[in-house]
């Protein structure tokens, strides 16, 4: 496990990203779906897809943006076209980092208040089988210095034997353990490709 | 599997095009805000100096919920994609165009999306200087209700709100008083459902779970939901025996005391099915002594083409709630 | 072959226990002819110094007919077997019921069983001294008009009728007045139906007939009577566009003229779909340069469990039939 | 084939003649709807069954009777119990010959003001495909004393090859050429019962 510091975050990062996200999710899609369909209802593949497809025409608009005005933009594409419960949970991580990223740059600090805002919004704590249980654990991580995807994939992995309390999943209590939660596998993707893009030196 | 056959375009089409010929079909009753998928009453003076209403959800629940669009009903409804709250965005677009300066009251259905959507919705009205108050409707005793998980759903009982706060609405109750008449009247509707099969979500291509040919499910939820317990197919006069055994858990049947029923079909299930389990549902009642105060039986919160029935119960305990229940509305589908 | 899968008890109880259940859910407006499996308006006010409106038919076809019963639409309905038209004592039964001393007119479909009981009634009534006049609804295109054989079916467009002679009478029609309305209008409906599954009828138990998965059958009739062509599944678009070219053929729709438009699903087709056709009739007819005057989609006209769709263009030749339509009425269907 | 003169009209003969028309009717009453399947909907015998139970019913009701009183009986049952196309035209043709019993109590004579009634209430002609095809046939076999059970076999069978003009089938057109109608076979069923109740000397 390679212990690399984060880069700061920049534009040009953030859209490298979700260029990455993006194709990562279209790939992805149905796959999400499928993850969605025993404990959840099926779609969101189709969600997420709709959300990234908003980010990248919502990210073509801006002529020359800041660092806020792009992570203000993916937020207000995430929240206005995935619908769902992922689409506010996403908006608002983003949302929350469009308030923070004039004081700091640091990716480390920008998840933390993230994931503030998913849990805020959504309610859940670590262990509901959600994608907290990606988020937490990562932004722990940046701490230690052991950002990578060995440790995304370990935290998406520990959705499975979870019971969940939140979202749809909750609905079957006992018989969602077993099964990967669809958001965690999606939060998963997003930290993946934010190394890919080259968010760590 | 058996394939999808359905008469659509693209699947990607349907919620723009069915918003699209709902509206164009009644356009005495309903208008399309701009670049939304929400509906609004075209009789705006009936919104006048009152309270809006504001409902809405994923979309496949037709007539709900933009069909409960009307004088003395809801003023807008935001129809999300098929089994996906709408968006923030569009619901506070909703929210600007009921608006009278007197406040608008959402009534959202106990789902995680729907509850986030609303309310983030609720925050960008609040910036506005909207007043917003919410109820969000969890009726479906098929899932135990606990303070650590997402708790009931929200399903048929939610037009029985829809129709409470209408009416009051309509009558020139303020924010406050609805927000009092719905916290009031929300523990006493219960609903609980049977499915013979499950919906088909057209994006998706097959049906969200699979019945044998004689299994039912009971408690399944209006977006296929698991429900409590699969059996063979029994009798209608069984079904609603365990339906209303549970109700009645839940409840305390009383003959002293007044309810309103809502028999509910799913998408698929005929009107003649949903006639015959209402009559066995009226003699089980009758054998507890009691005889609804109000009564629908129809196709008002569905689940696509799932075959299924749900059945609802309200406690009348307040007088007003039968005054309201019986209040004349103009809508597509009350 | 699939396994029935349907919320009764016995097939055999099938209409009684329907009766009762749609009678008791609706007191408000639904009474039964005692001994029968006739429904008759619970307002009996409603129909005082008024012509008596009597239709029916078989059963399976809810909410018609008796869902239609109700001030300002029909004042009795009688129940038949499932897709077996009623018996002539029962319909001279309705007849009595309503009977007010300005006559009675039937509404009845064209098909030999009813078009023959319908009859006998009628020369029952003759005998206690009962004016009755009758109109024989044949909207159905599908099939091909002809002096040599029973003619073209009644279908959705029959709901259009009882509106039609519903609201006339209300107001005071005379029966000779009701005949000439009636006559008048009828060569003006026009339907078509395009089926993708077909009934099961409950004595029996399977499908009328079989379509495969992907396989769609145009014309079909309301008891699964065969249609004239089979394809394989079209879009929405597509389908539209075949009923409306044959519709088409049949009404020379003209963009002077006004029409009003019926979308009726089968019985176990969504809303969702229904919408989603309505919109594609709305821009088919816009592309002829047509906005209907009038427009109603839902279930009136089903075929049990049946996946369908029927389409009904109505041409407004005279100006009161439109006020016909909009007239408020008080029933459990319109 | 035998020439054989038919028996008179009796009450005795009439309530026999119903007891084994029960008992054909209810044994093929799923062959009746079977061939009411491909060119009518399918309900044919259990519409007969629904009739049959009726006059069964009616007939046990009636305290020594006379022949009107019997025939009026069995023909109120079927009108009253069968609806459907089948229901009124049996149902007249028990009424008329209710109403000609007083007059004459020949079967050929009957049969004929039933046969007209028939006709005249469904409008159907002879190769309309109808049971008016096993009644025309029948009732002129009186006359020449050819009534058997081959001759009602011969009428049934010949609307296999009639294309509908009436009911249901007619819907069909050519395609209900190749089927046989099912009134036709119920009424096949109604005279060959008369034989066997011993309606020929
Ligand atoms: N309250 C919550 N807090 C955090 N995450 C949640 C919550 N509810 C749902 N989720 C996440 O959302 C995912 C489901 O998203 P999606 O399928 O797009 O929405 P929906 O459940 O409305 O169909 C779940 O897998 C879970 O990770
Ligand atoms: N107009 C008519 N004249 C004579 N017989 C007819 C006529 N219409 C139908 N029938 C007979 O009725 C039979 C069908 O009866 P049944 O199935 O009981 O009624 P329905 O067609 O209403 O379902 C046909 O097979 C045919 O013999
Ligand atoms: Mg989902
Ligand atoms: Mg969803
Ligand atoms: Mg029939
Ligand atoms: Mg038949």
């Amino acid at each position: 496990m390679a212990k690399e510091e984060a880069e700061m975050l920049t534009v040009e990062l953030t859209k490298k990203w979700m260029e990455l996200f993006y194709d990562e999710i279209d790939k992805n899609k149905a796959y999400l779906s499928e993850l969605d369909t025993p404990i959840g209802d099926g779609d969101h593949g189709n969600n997420m897809k709709r959300g990234v497809t908003g980010v990248k025409e919502g990210l073509a608009k801006l002529k020359e943006p800041d660092l806020k005005a792009t992570l203000q933009a993916i937020a207000m594409a995430l929240i206005s076209k995935v619908g769902g419960a992922s689409g506010p949970l996403y908006g608002t991580a983003f949302l929350e980092m469009a308030k923070k990223c004039n004081e700091t740059q640091k990716p480390e600090e920008l998840f933390t208040v993230a994931l503030e805002g998913i849990k805020k919004r959504g309610g859940a704590k670590e262990g509901d089988k959600t994608m907290v249980d990606v988020w937490a654990p990562i932004v722990k991580t940046f701490s230690d210095g052991s950002f990578s995807k060995e440790e995304i994939k370990k935290a998406v992995e520990s959705t499975k034997d979870m019971e969940a309390r939140k979202g749809r999943a909750s609905y079957l209590g006992e018989r969602s353990i077993g099964h990967l939660d669809p958001g965690a596998m999606s939060s998963g993707y997003l930290f993946e490709t934010f190394i890919d893009a080259g968010g760590t030196k | 599997m058996k394939q999808m056959k359905k008469i659509i375009n693209s699947p990607q089409d349907v919620v723009p095009e069915m918003v699209d010929g709902l509206v164009r079909s009644y356009p005495e009753y309903l208008e399309r805000i701009p670049d939304t998928e929400a509906v609004v009453r075209s009789d705006k003076a009936s919104m006048k100096g009152k309270v809006g209403i504001v409902s809405g959800g994923g979309s496949g629940h037709e007539p709900a919920h933009a069909g409960f669009v009307g004088k003395g009903m809801l003023s807008a409804a935001v129809c999300g994609q098929v089994f996906t709250s709408p968006t923030p965005d569009q619901i506070y677009k909703a929210i600007q165009a009921v608006d009278q300066g007197k406040g608008v009251f959402l009534v959202i259905k106990n789902y995680s999306g729907d509850v986030m959507n609303f309310e983030m919705a609720k925050d960008m009205a609040d910036v506005d200087g909207i007043k917003v108050k919410s109820i969000i409707v969890d009726d479906d005793i098929a899932v135990e209700n606990s303070l650590y998980t997402q708790g009931k759903r929200g399903v048929a009982g939610t037009v029985i709100m829809h129709k409470l706060v209408g009416a009051a609405a309509d009558q020139g109750a303020s924010l406050d008083e609805l927000e009092e008449l719905a916290k009031n009247a929300l523990p006493h509707i219960s609903t609980l459902a049977v499915a013979l099969s499950a919906a088909t979500v057209p994006e998706v291509g097959k049906p969200g779970f699979e019945l044998a040919d004689d299994e039912i499910e009971y408690g399944v939820g209006i977006h296929s939901e698991p429900g409590y317990r699969r059996e063979k197919i029994k009798t209608s006069k069984k079904l609603v025996g365990e339906l209303i055994t549970k109700l009645d858990e839940q409840q305390h049947l009383d003959p002293e005391k007044q309810y309103a029923v809502l028999v509910n079909g799913m998408g698929a299930t005929p009107l003649m099915e949903q006639y015959i389990f209402s009559h066995d549902v009226l003699d089980k009642l009758a054998e507890k002594k009691i005889k609804p105060a109000f009564m629908k039986v129809g196709n008002y919160m569905t689940s696509i083409d799932m075959a299924g029935i749900s059945l609802t119960i309200f406690e009348l305990t307040d007088k007003k709630w039968l005054e309201y229940l019986n209040y004349s509305v103009e809508t597509v589908g009350w």
